[in-house]
């Protein structure tokens, strides 16, 4: 299904999650491709980034002479620094994320189950060292969850489940999941579909093991 | 209040084999490398190291586990591009890993620091890090109990000290800083400068001097570092 | 992010009959008097408040408890020289106190503020304050579990705001502002002055603006009270 | 007793504490009579003051100009700030309590128990207001703690007692009381007199209730 032709590219999809992120938001977005999010934040909006390693209102990629050894991002990439930005150390920082402060926070995954479980920060593959960072702390800390990944991975499964495989990262704490073929809410209800792209409902149902509710056409 | 050294191997010394040691910095934002460097040449092993990361490129921590003289090492994101001293040590059988998710870990070392005797956290509930821990649900929320890591010693990079030891730092370099800085009986601090006492104003100072026990000014660090960093 | 206000009076709205409303200060030093006279006129009645006192002389939070508005005041230290309004209050039954160690107090709010569901403090153990509370034993000393305060709004004092709520304090004047910002689900703020946004040095900023929602300037505190204090 | 000409004031007192205080030591001084202690303080020897209400480096009193509503002690008197000073919000200000932080407090006291528990925050009656502020934080926070205290209360009963009466600021949390009469040492052997002022080992033995060990003579 991922050669699916109409499904969104990731920089289509990165702007399809920052059109959905309200003015005036604190956003923390996850390494990997939420950070693409960031390219297609309007500045006039006043969303203001946090970054895990001690800063709200991080800028753009630092390049050149802007490149400064103490200013990263969690990614440890070169960032820049915005008007209204401030530093604080990492017990803050965290209990920013931990005390519900943040608006949104953006993560990739492996995994997200239809009550909202998310895996992201681990194969559970013996062989594969593993590493978890902020990913739990940013996954139940912010108000509101958004997960970006493709629908189905490499080999064709569905990245939506049931009940997660992977290990976890936080039990029901994702919102909302924007994929290459569609946007899917989790709410009390279940699992609705926003909109999709490519397929219709009845295929994306065929194709995902959790039960769907059809929101196209509201 | 602190005692100024003239070079980081007096700052360092006294750090015994199997000692716990916290060392400041995320990736090398804050990476007190000089320290580092200089516990490699005390000749200290068994080390208990507590950090964000495994070591970054070939210099400083990724240094001192190469050198085996890690055993066991405390982290949230030990696994990136440039880990290749610990992912070898790793996979030989040669590092003891306990993995803390971030908030955790900055937590738990603030605790020490701050006299609590345990904590309630949100995260992590249902994950495997959970595993064989209490858990309690508070008001509909789900959480597990933590406890405090505390260190020997902490090795930190700050920006800059005044003669008594209250430091500032720089940007995203201060993160763990300051609450390592308070969680550890000994407290060696390298900075770019110390200026006289009362050179700093006392509302910017971030880490006060009642935390800190030895300063060391290196000199600015290399550009040879920033190109290392991945 | 804050929005920024004219009066102190429409800052301070919405606050409802029987909510909790944390207020900062240390005995006068801190203590947002103007936010406090605007609540009392706003008229809202059978209220919590969380502060370290119970009012000084005649003004602020003494005026709000002597106007009968206090249903139940969480603190540290009521009985001051100067605590008159609380005292008469207290002794004929009308206010009910929650007496709390003035470290669980801010470490409480802490909590509150940083998600963390409840904690092992020392402080109290064996006395009457930890009556009735969880006791356990961690590495040989003795602790008491404490749990979260949380607010509906804190009303807070601070020196410079600039236009998104990013705070800076001054001197002692800081005490409980950074803590109750963070642990109430509005936080308002009085200061003596509002910049533009870059005005502030980010490494000085003490209270980031995402736990600040208004700002309204005030006049310089007028000498009148100064004199009152104590 | 509290009678015996040749006791101490409350000057000597706070002077002989301030000589057993090291020099380049964290100390608190708890409201009352302790405050008197920094009066004896050499700036020489480098004391740093603690105050709860998020300072270290306090100087001395304030007056006239110096005067400032911004910058008071726990005892909300304005004071001063000394070069190297540093300011702190309240969860920080006790961490460095808890934490073990500070060398030494200084506190008053109704009762002191023979196994070093402490009393000094409430008599307990129910006509009398309760008030606790920052006591029990300093008092099993601090490295050492000392009091500073008359022996004998007006009625004439010792103040170092078997048990407490008054109810308990701190358990097992002073290793040291300064008195008008005699310093008293409370370490894991028991009750040590160091010095006495104006009666002999044996007088203080038939005064008060607890078993002493005499330390006078070392």
């Amino acid at each position: 299904m991922t050669a699916i032709a109409t499904g969104l590219d990731r920089d289509a999809l990165a702007a399809l999650v920052a059109r959905d992120v309200p003015a005036g938001s604190v956003v923390n977005l996850g390494i990997g491709l939420p950070t693409k999010v960031s390219n297609h934040l309007d500045p006039a909006t006043g969303v203001m980034l946090h970054t895990e390693n001690g800063m709200l209102g991080m800028g753009p990629e630092a390049h050149g002479d802007e490149v400064d050894p103490d200013l990263i991002n969690a990614g440890k990439v070169p960032v820049t620094e915005l008007p209204g930005a401030s530093y604080f150390h990492h017990a803050d920082s965290f209990a920013m994320m931990r005390g519900g402060h943040l608006d949104i926070c953006v993560l990739g995954a492996y995994q997200v189950s239809a009550t909202g479980d998310l895996a992201n920060w681990h194969t559970g593959r013996p062989e594969d060292i593993p590493a978890v960072g902020g990913a739990m702390d940013l996954a139940l800390g912010a108000k509101q969850t958004f997960v970006m990944m493709s629908l189905f991975s490499r080999d064709g499964a569905a990245k939506i489940v049931p009940s997660c495989t992977y290990p976890l990262t936080g039990v029901a704490c994702v919102s909302r999941v924007y994929t290459d073929l569609g946007v899917f809410l989790i709410d009390e209800e279940g699992v609705v579909v926003r909109e999709l792209f490519g397929l219709d409902f009845a295929q994306v149902c065929d194709l995902v093991e959790v039960p769907l509710i059809d929101g196209t056409h509201h | 209040m602190a005692q100024v050294f003239q070079t980081p191997a007096e700052a360092v010394a006294g750090i015994a084999d199997g000692a716990t040691v916290m060392i400041g910095g995320f990736g090398s934002a804050g990476q007190p490398v000089e320290l580092i460097e200089a516990l490699i040449e005390g000749g200290a092993s068994e080390l208990t190291v507590v950090n964000n990361n495994a070591g970054n490129g070939d210099r400083g921590l990724a240094a001192l586990i190469r050198e085996g003289r890690v055993r066991r090492i405390v982290c949230s994101f030990p696994r990136q591009s440039d880990s290749w001293c610990f992912d070898e040590k790793y996979r030989a059988g040669e590092i003891e890993l306990e993995l803390v998710a971030q908030g955790n870990l900055a937590e738990r070392i603030r605790a020490a620091g701050a006299g609590i005797g345990a904590f309630f956290t949100p995260t992590g509930y249902g994950t495997p890090l959970a595993e064989g821990k209490e858990v309690r649900e508070i008001d509909g929320r789900h959480y597990v109990l933590e406890y405090p890591i505390r260190a020997d010693f902490a090795l930190v990079s700050a920006d800059v000290a005044d003669e008594l030891g209250n430091l500032v730092y720089r940007k995203t370099a201060r993160n763990f800083g300051p609450i390592m800085a308070a969680a550890a009986t000994t407290t060696v601090v390298q900075v770019r400068r110390i200026v006289a006492v009362g050179g700093l104003d006392p509302e910017h100072i971030v880490t006060p001097c009642l935390y800190v026990n030895r300063v060391v000014r290196v000199e600015a660090r290399t550009p040879a570092l920033a190109g290392e960093r991945q």
